[in-house]
């Protein structure tokens, strides 16, 4: 257990480690323009994963406030189902018990957020610019252009 | 010491500078464009003059613009030395104007408007080098003068023209950016960020013996307008500009503000008794003398004239910097005075080319032979000048070797005294032939016949004045010499 | 009544999951790339459909009305589920066939003699 | 009326959407589902000359075609999965297209028709072509399926009146 | 090249593992971002000061009002940005492999109905998305991307055209610029009702509104905003990729 | 109205960029006017917000009215509030000039043109005034967007340029944002100020964390502005870029970078941690003395005018890194004003370049000869531009080198002052080269007198509209060197707010 | 946040980062992509952080894939690494 | 925890198609297990709806991605039905049979 519990308080900051180093590698290392985009978005959702990460709580919920579902008895029936798996997820609670604890840490998802606008604003701008380079070399391999342009001078 | 403050090193500055709009809005009409040189010239005389008096009665002019950096001011200052070196400069502007319209028409130059805008320009340098009160405001005009001689040496703009400019410029940029201004810096730190010229130098007691000795060799070698060895080869190659810019540029204005600057750093900055306390100038004195001796011998070998020329002001200037350098009050007169002198002379001697040049088209020292007889005036007066850079009486040069001499003397360096022996002696050697081959070798067949003639009378004359010059010179030196002294004298 | 609400969505549940079972193992042993559209297409929109259909009825445990709305929202889920996957089941075949990616059909020349 | 009826399925899908009934909320609805039938309300209800009251009957029909159609594909599912999950299913697959010269002329119908023969396992429209349908089976059995009785459903759906 | 990446990553790679080893560990909720006061203050008092329960959209549109401003730039830069990129000089360019021209007019009937019945109700559903950011996750960008994705659909079961028709780039692009001005403007509103720039408690200067009520509305109005550029701007690019530029033809 | 500074500098280009897109549709007439007046705006403003700030002191200006940490603050003290004028003058200066090059460059793609070039302005206006370092990332997006787009505009390598610019900059910006993550992992808060405060009071110095989120921010940063090894994207995309698009973000975008490290390491992590927990600033100034000597270098071997400017930006951005990292006031202050001066000189240089393109279509420096005569005013603005980059009084490159070279014998680093040395030395003959094939005629040939007619007749002084900005930005060279005392009180009230600096104190 | 689901979810994100990046087939590529775009949203979700996910989902499914199609679209289908 | 094993279970099973991703030989085998992952997503997001007891929250983007996935494929399709001719439409019946 205390296995479990080291490998899952470090789990997210390694896979994000590799899939960032991963994104990174072939942004750098890949010859196909496409190619070296798609590594573009991993190495960006992997920072955008651990930002997540840092927002998580253990025992939390979501940071939408629960208010409404504080006057529903539903959840709290629907506890016993839910309670094994996840220790103590408390809602009922109502706005007057308002804790810290018992939400996730929005501020990360708000950056988030823009952070996957901007990923998604960047990749298409990526491609556009791909798309340009076809019409112009007829080519998406990077070797491949640089080739032709060497020619063009000589 | 009286201290006046006055708008007049400014104004005198900046006349030639304001010249210069003027100059190229009229440029399709000659003779308006030239008379705005003339009248430049004169007001610029006329103010440097006005300051005289003041200056000879032991007073200093002082003006300051603004801070330019902490502690440092844009500022002019008017002493001895700073008169002596701006009554040359602003004299022989107007002879050389003079001379440069006949010149320039005679060849028919091609851009004569951006000529003389530049030579305008170049003279306001000239002028603010010897005014200024520090430093930085020194710096400042030091480059000015290297830029905006440019044009002017690469004025033919050919092939030979930019091989010159280039190795001009190199020089004179690359060793003001790699030595003059770290040293300053230097300099502006030890100080406590002061770079005011003060007579008895700023550094005294901030330096010590090592730093100081690297500081000034930075600063020698950094003013390369100085031509101090092994710095000194764009002064040949700069000989490619029209006769009128090697006149003035490269035998008063420019290497004399390299010279000039150095005697600044000397006297002014380190301080004559600090250095001769240090014992740091002993490296300078022995660059010096090399220069001298190895310059002269040089120009020994040359048969282009002008450049024969160029090295001889090589050997010469380095006369003064050893003066300087040799740290005892004749010396350093002797060295001062000799700006003076050496410009009278050296101008005379290039306008002679030049009209040689002109008249002939000859360039090269074998190809003069008997052509004195043609052209009496010319010939005579190269002969005047030469005298007087050898340091004969009754010409101006005997002053100043004289002192030079002295001051050798009274450093009880039997070498140096050497020195300036042998170097007369090779003086003698690489002048005087010009004049015999014009006078008694007769000519050569080839030379026969081409139709030789004088000069025009525009070139004739202003080279005719300086070489009366040079003769006054003897006669009258008490103003140089006082000026000189003035700078002697301890504080 | 919770308890019929319980059996019935772990039913569903079960029956969702063993429906998916069976269309990811043949998604991977079909032989052919139109068989396993057969799997995959369709199972799976079935599998789904009997998940959330099981995840509504444990919704249903409390009749409000915002868990009703829940409810809803989970069957417009099923019926786009199941618009959505035939068509693009049918645009997958359908490209594919285009492709002249023939499918393989046994006794083909037999077949086609009769025709 | 067509927009009307858009107009107000569109804001029924809202209602169902929002769940909030206040006023502010619900003059929002309205104003989105103005905007959707404004913009692309021209997607429902092509043919506009069917009546209203006749759509109301296929819509009661249809429903109940449609349990007919689930219990179908839950049939086909399991054979489906007998296919994946036997041993010797494999060995049953035995594919073969099918063409359909299909009765029904509205687009609807025949969409629908398609869609249910997709949606059974075993079975998959491959391309409509006016009225042919070229439908892909998995096996003989598969095949044999496709015997006319979801298309008398459809059609009795759709097009009883008509006929 | 290859070299070149292998180090890259090693190098940064080893950084990055170094510094996990001080990471406070995952899911811990007292770890010094979780317990900050700002995110604390977030989650006790966004519902108080701008009586939105979704703290992410409050925090979003009203404590980083600014920031989101800028994403929506961000977006609406890239909608720019592509059409001025691949917009160039007409013909002269490589040839788009092109199926015939007969099939593209001929729209696949099962594609067709199904989009038929899905768009309108995308379309609802994204609006619902957009009104209900307050409520329940969602917003503007998200409401945004689904009603872009719902003229995606359209251009994609049946032609490009069929999708521009509807709304063409030049409309798109306005609409996208109206949405940035809407959101902007809104801003610009509270600093002429003296306020500073995107604070909306003062809208309620001018609106029958308290403070707080007006900071809700304002969300509400920043999102709308949003949710045109959005849109649009998803549009826009997809228009744009897949047609090379020259709005027919297309994927 | 007098709070609003903040917001109206940023606000008049960001308004005017919607209006260009939403009019210049309807009539392109439009885009022009408009650009220049929100840049007129933004310039009074900036200016009137400068002397709000050299009076007294900071200027906060709270976005949303939330205080911090919990909102987004814009912050102007001294040193972003001369930014500030300087990118406003800029832009202004290189809108005028874009007249005719974007008519010429980006035919029929002037709305787009103008919007992206009001936006990256924009963006870069943002990037020196914001107090958040999360909003910095956004607005770094913003303004690299519209640099990759601007860069695109044009064709051929042009675009395989602002590829590997999208590739780096995603890379730099990301590595940026990571570090702001593990920031914000340890401190809980995004707010500069209050990270400073954060970091101080939980004394988290010591924590491998912010280590490394010291350095990603650093290498994020490095690469956005061209850091010698992390250049490889610059040259091409400055070089190939239409002339416009390259006058205004060869100026700005890596000197804003630069403010934004020095931001970085002064107000969010502070000198005390850079300089004397660290304690590598040894080590970076020798990779910016190697950045130096690199960029100088590879400029030499450059024929391509354009191109060789670019690779003199890579080395005056390692004037400034190095400058910033000696870890003392003086060199802090010249880093700083080098952001100032330098990014004028790029602007004349770049303008005087632009000129000479769309005027002669040439782009290697062999084929200029004679154009002292064809353009004489354009080289006039040229060779001022030249000079102050080799360092030549009174232009304002001869004083930041002052006190850069003052502050590296001052922290005794020597290398720096040589390498400082060489690269003006390295300027002076490439600069020298340019103007000595621009003041030279061609060596007569036989096709000489073809030579003389095309010359003649083809081409001439540019039009206004690009002489006059060129010419202002070469008379504000003088003139910022000239009065850089003005400039450097103020750099200095800014100094001094970031506290002692490492070893003095 | 749900442990367990993350825990798979990580592993599952591996894979299709590798697979997205191995396969010379862009289109594959691009679909793998919106595989790995879509365990992104699930494990956004199984933070907790709903409207990431929601983003996410919308971006990576209606947007991002599309954008990268259309692209694979009007370039070149192969690859060559 | 029953959801919970629910989840894990399709998890496993998502896991069985990824093999399909993996192996497929064709884009189009791809292309139908990348559809049939997503579709399973809806489901997935729901049980996590369930699973943090605020399903009200997470039905909305299952929604939105049974909504949206169905975009992804479609486009891939068209893809595949738009890049090459259609040279030889004639399709071979190997059955005919009358409805």
């Amino acid at each position: 257990m205390i296995l479990v519990d080291f490998i899952v308080s470090r789990f997210n900051y390694w896979i994000y480690i590799i899939l960032m180093m991963m994104g990174l590698f072939a942004m750098i290392a890949k010859k196909n323009l496409i190619k070296k985009l798609i590594g573009m978005s991993i190495f960006q959702t992997a920072i955008i994963l651990f930002f997540v990460s840092i927002g998580v709580k253990e025992g939390s919920t979501i940071p939408i406030l629960a208010h409404e579902a504080a006057h529903d008895p539903a959840h709290q029936q629907a506890a016993p189902l839910t309670e094994k798996g996840e220790g103590h997820i408390q809602n009922g609670k109502g706005r007057d018990a308002l804790r810290a604890e018992d939400y996730a840490n929005p501020l990360p998802h708000v950056l988030m957020l823009t952070a996957i606008v901007v990923g998604v604003a960047t990749l298409g701008v990526g491609l556009a610019v791909v798309q340009k380079l076809h019409q112009e070399f007829g080519s998406i391999e990077e070797p491949e252009i640089l080739a032709k342009i060497d020619s063009d001078d000589g | 010491m009286e201290t006046v403050v006055s708008s007049k090193p400014l104004l005198a500055t900046l006349v030639s500078l304001l010249v210069v709009g003027p100059i190229i809005l009229s440029r399709r009409r000659p003779n308006l464009r030239e008379s705005w040189t003339f009248l430049a010239g004169f007001i610029k005389l006329g103010i440097v003059l006005s300051m005289l008096p003041i200056i000879l009665e032991g007073g200093v002019i002082e003006w300051t613009l603004w801070e330019i950096l902490p502690g440092l001011a844009l500022a002019f200052r008017v002493d001895g030395l700073g008169m002596l070196f701006a009554l040359v400069a602003s004299t022989l502007w107007i002879v050389t104007s003079l001379y440069s319209i006949g010149y320039m028409r005679r060849m028919k130059e091609h851009s004569q408007t951006r000529f003389f805008a530049f030579f305008a320009v170049a003279l306001s340098a000239t002028l603010g080098v010897a005014f200024s009160a520090n430093l930085l405001t020194m710096y400042l005009f030091y480059e000015m003068l290297s830029l905006s001689t440019y044009p002017l040496v690469t004025h033919h703009q050919d092939r030979e023209a930019r091989a010159g400019g280039r190795t001009y410029l190199t020089y004179l940029l690359g060793t003001s950016v790699a030595f003059a201004l770290p040293a300053m810096i230097y300099t502006y730190m030890k100080s406590g960020g002061s770079m005011e010229f003060v007579s008895g130098g700023f550094l005294a007691g901030s330096v010590s013996g090592g730093e100081a000795t690297v500081l000034l060799i930075l600063f020698v070698f950094g003013f390369a307008k100085a031509g101090v060895m092994p710095f000194h080869s764009w002064l040949p190659a700069a000989m490619v500009a029209p006769t009128p810019v090697s006149a003035l540029l490269h035998a008063v204005a420019v290497v004399k503000v390299g010279v000039f600057c150095v005697l600044r750093v000397i006297t002014g900055v380190f301080g004559v008794d600090f250095l001769a306390s240090l014992g740091a100038a002993t490296v300078i004195v022995w660059l010096a003398s090399i220069t001298v001796l190895a310059a002269s011998l040089l120009a020994l070998t040359q048969d282009n004239l002008k450049r024969r020329l160029a090295f001889s002001t090589i050997s010469q200037l380095s006369y003064i910097v050893l003066g300087a350098a040799m740290l005892s009050e004749s010396a350093l007169t002797g060295s001062i005075m000799h700006i003076a002198m050496h410009a009278m002379g050296k101008i005379t001697l290039f306008f002679c080319a030049g009209a040689i040049f002109v008249a002939t088209g000859k360039k090269y020292v074998s190809e003069m032979d008997g052509i004195g007889w043609r052209m009496p005036f010319t010939m005579f007066a190269y002969l005047l000048g030469a005298l007087s850079i050898i340091g004969l009486p009754p010409f101006g040069g005997a002053w100043s070797k004289w002192f030079l001499f002295l001051g050798s003397v009274e450093t009880h360096n039997i070498y140096l005294t050497l020195v300036l022996a042998i170097s007369s002696l090779l003086n003698i050697a690489y002048l005087l032939p010009v004049a015999v081959r014009a006078f008694y070798v007769p000519p050569g067949k080839g030379n026969t016949k081409i139709d030789l003639h004088e000069a025009p009378t525009a070139c004739v004359i202003p080279l005719t004045l300086t070489a009366f010059g040079c003769l006054a010179l003897f006669l009258f030196p008490e103003i140089l010499l006082s000026l000189a002294r003035l700078m002697g004298e301890p504080s | 009544m919770n308890m019929i609400l319980n059996i019935a969505c772990l039913g569903l549940l079960t029956i969702g999951i063993i429906i998916f079972f069976g269309a990811a193992i043949g998604v991977l042993r079909f032989p052919d790339f139109y068989s396993r559209m057969h799997a995959a297409g369709l199972c799976d929109t079935m599998s789904t459909i009997c998940l959330l259909m099981g995840l509504a009825l444990y919704q249903m445990h409390d009749l409000s009305l915002p868990n009703l709305l829940v409810v809803g929202k989970i069957f417009f889920i099923v019926a786009f589920i199941s618009l959505t996957g035939p068509t693009s089941t049918h645009a997958l075949i359908h490209a594919g066939y285009q492709r002249r990616n023939r499918p393989p059909i046994r006794d083909s020349k037999a077949k086609e003699g009769s025709e | 009326m067509y927009p009307l009826i858009s107009f107000s399925l569109l804001l029924l899908v809202w209602v169902i959407f929002s769940g909030k009934f206040d006023w502010f909320h619900l003059t929002l609805g309205v104003f989105s589902a103005a905007f959707v039938t404004y913009f692309s309300a021209d997607m429902y209800f092509t043919d506009r000359k069917i009546g209203i009251v006749e759509r109301l009957g296929q819509l009661v029909r249809f429903s109940r075609y449609l349990v007919w159609l689930t219990y179908q594909i839950f049939l086909a599912n399991l054979y489906v999965l007998r296919l994946a999950l036997w041993p010797n299913g494999m060995s049953e697959i035995d594919p073969r297209i099918v063409r359909i010269k299909t009765y029904l002329r509205s687009n609807y119908a025949r969409y629908v028709l398609a869609n249910s023969i997709t949606l059974t396992p075993g079975t998959i429209t491959m391309k409509i072509e006016e009225d042919i349908l070229f439908v892909h089976a998995i096996s003989r059995k598969a095949a044999e399926s496709l015997d006319g009785e979801m298309e008398r459903r459809i059609a009795a759906v759709f097009e009883s009146p008509t006929k | 090249m290859r070299a070149l990446g292998t180090i890259a990553v090693i190098l940064t790679g080893a950084l990055l593992l170094y510094a996990s080893g001080d990471f406070p560990a995952w899911g811990e909720p007292y770890s010094p971002a979780n317990d900050s006061r700002v995110s604390r203050h977030y989650i006790l008092k966004s519902f108080e000061e701008t009586s939105v329960p979704n703290m992410v959209t409050a925090v979003l549109a009203d404590y980083r009002s600014y920031d989101t401003l800028f994403e929506t730039v961000v977006i609406f830069t890239a909608g720019i940005a592509i059409i001025s990129i691949l917009r160039g000089p007409v013909d002269k360019r490589v040839r788009l492999r092109r199926a015939s021209e007969k099939s593209l007019r001929q729209s696949n009937l099962i594609l067709a109905q199904t989009c038929r019945l899905l768009v309108p109700v995308i379309q609802m559903f994204a609006l619902y998305v957009i009104a209900h950011g307050h409520h329940s996750p969602g917003g503007g960008f998200q409401g945004g991307v689904i009603f872009g994705a719902s003229l995606i659909l359209v251009a994609l079961s049946f032609q490009l055209q069929t999708a521009l028709d509807r709304i063409s780039e030049k409309r798109a692009m306005i609409l996208a610029g109206i949405g940035v001005l809407i959101y902007s403007g809104i801003g610009l509103t509270c600093v002429l009702l003296g306020s500073n720039f995107l604070d909306y408690s003062v809208l309620s200067k001018v609106l029958p509104l308290s403070a707080i009520e007006a900071r809700s509305y304002g969300i509400l109005g920043v999102e709308t905003g949003v949710a045109f550029t959005v849109t649009a701007i998803m549009f826009a690019i997809y228009a744009n990729l897949s047609s090379h530029g020259r709005m027919k033809g297309g994927l | 109205m007098v709070d609003q500074y903040p917001a109206i500098v940023l606000l008049a280009p960001f308004f005017a960029a919607i209006a260009v897109s939403l009019l210049g549709n309807w009539k392109s007439g439009f885009c022009l006017p408009l650009t220049v007046l929100s840049l007129v705006i933004s310039l009074m403003s900036s200016i009137a917000l400068l002397g709000q700030v050299a009076e007294s002191g900071e200027v906060v200006y709270l976005l949303g009215g939330w205080p911090r940490p919990y909102g987004i603050e814009f912050r102007v003290d001294p040193l972003n509030g001369l930014l500030l004028v300087v990118i406003c003058t800029i832009a202004l200066l290189s809108s005028i000039y874009s007249i005719r090059a974007a008519a010429v460059e980006t035919p029929d793609k002037c709305p787009q043109f103008y919007t992206l070039y009001l936006l990256l302005v924009t963006g870069l206006l943002g990037m020196s005034m914001t107090g958040d370092a999360f909003n910095l990332y956004v607005l770094v997006e913003v303004a690299s967007l519209t640099s990759y787009a601007l860069i695109a505009m044009r064709s051929k390598r042009a675009v395989l340029a602002s590829f590997n610019y999208i590739i780096m900059g995603t890379i730099g910006a990301s590595f940026y944002l990571l570090g702001v993550g593990y920031l914000y992992m340890k401190t809980g808060s995004l707010n500069m100020v209050d990270i400073r405060e954060v970091l101080l009071e939980s004394g988290l110095y010591t924590s491998e964390t912010i280590l490394v989120a010291f350095m990603m921010i650093m290498v994020g940063v490095w690469i956005k502005m061209a850091f010698f090894p992390l250049h490889g994207w610059l040259p091409n995309a400055y070089s190939y870029a239409p002339s416009t698009a390259s006058c205004v973000l060869a100026p700005l975008v890596t000197k804003v970078t630069v403010y934004v490290m020095i931001r970085m390491m002064f107000t969010v992590f502070g000198p005390e941690y850079v300089f004397v927990y660290l304690g590598w600033s040894d080590v970076v100034v020798w990779m910016a003395i190697v950045a130096i000597l690199a960029g100088s270098i590879l400029a030499l071997a450059q024929t391509d005018l354009k191109k060789m400017l670019s690779y003199l930006i890579v080395a005056e951005v390692g004037y400034m890194v190095g400058g910033v990292w000696l870890a003392n006031e003086t060199a802090l202050v010249g880093a700083i004003y080098h952001v100032i001066s330098d990014a004028f000189m790029t602007l004349c240089l770049f303008l005087a370049a632009g000129a000479i393109i769309t005027k002669t279509g040439k782009y290697c420096i062999k084929d200029m000869e004679g154009l002292f005569r064809k353009m004489p005013w354009t080289m006039v603005g040229f060779v001022i531009a030249a000079l102050s980059m080799i360092g030549i009084p009174p232009t304002c490159g001869f004083f930041s080198k002052w006190y850069l070279i003052n502050g590296g014998i001052e922290a005794g680093n020597w290398g720096y002052v040589a390498a400082l040395l060489i690269s003006s030395l390295i300027n002076a003959i490439l600069f020298f080269r340019v103007i000595e094939v621009a003041y030279f005629k061609k060596e007569s040939t036989d096709s000489d007198k073809e030579e003389t007619v095309s010359g003649s007749s083809g081409v001439g002084e540019p039009p206004l509209t690009m002489l006059g900005p060129l010419l202002v930005t070469a008379v504000c060279l003088l003139l910022i060197g000239i009065f850089n005392q003005e400039i450097v009180i103020l750099i200095r009230q800014a100094v001094s707010s970031f506290g002692p600096l490492g070893f003095i104190g | 946040m749900i442990w367990q689901f993350n825990l798979i979810i990580l592993g599952f994100l591996i894979m299709a980062a590798i697979m997205s990046l191995k396969v010379t087939d862009l289109l594959s590529a691009s679909m793998i992509f919106g595989i790995y775009s879509f365990l992104m949203c699930l494990l956004w979700a199984a933070m907790g952080a709903v409207d990431v996910a929601f983003t996410e989902a919308a971006v990576g499914a209606g947007a991002s894939t599309v954008f990268l199609v259309a692209t694979v679209y009007s370039t070149k289908r192969k690859s060559s690494d | 925890m029953v959801f919970l094993t629910c989840g894990i279970l399709l998890f496993l099973l998502a896991l069985l198609v990824l093999l399909r991703v993996i192996i497929g030989p064709t884009a189009i085998d791809r292309i139908v297990a990348v559809n049939m992952v997503g579709t399973q997503t809806t489901v997935l997001l729901i049980l996590m709806g369930i699973l943090f007891s605020r399903v009200d929250m997470f039905v909305d983007f299952a929604l939105t991605y049974a909504l949206l996935n169905f975009i992804g494929s479609l486009a891939a399709a068209r893809y595949l039905l738009r890049t090459k001719p259609l040279r030889d439409t004639k399709i071979t019946v190997v059955e005919v049979e009358r409805g």
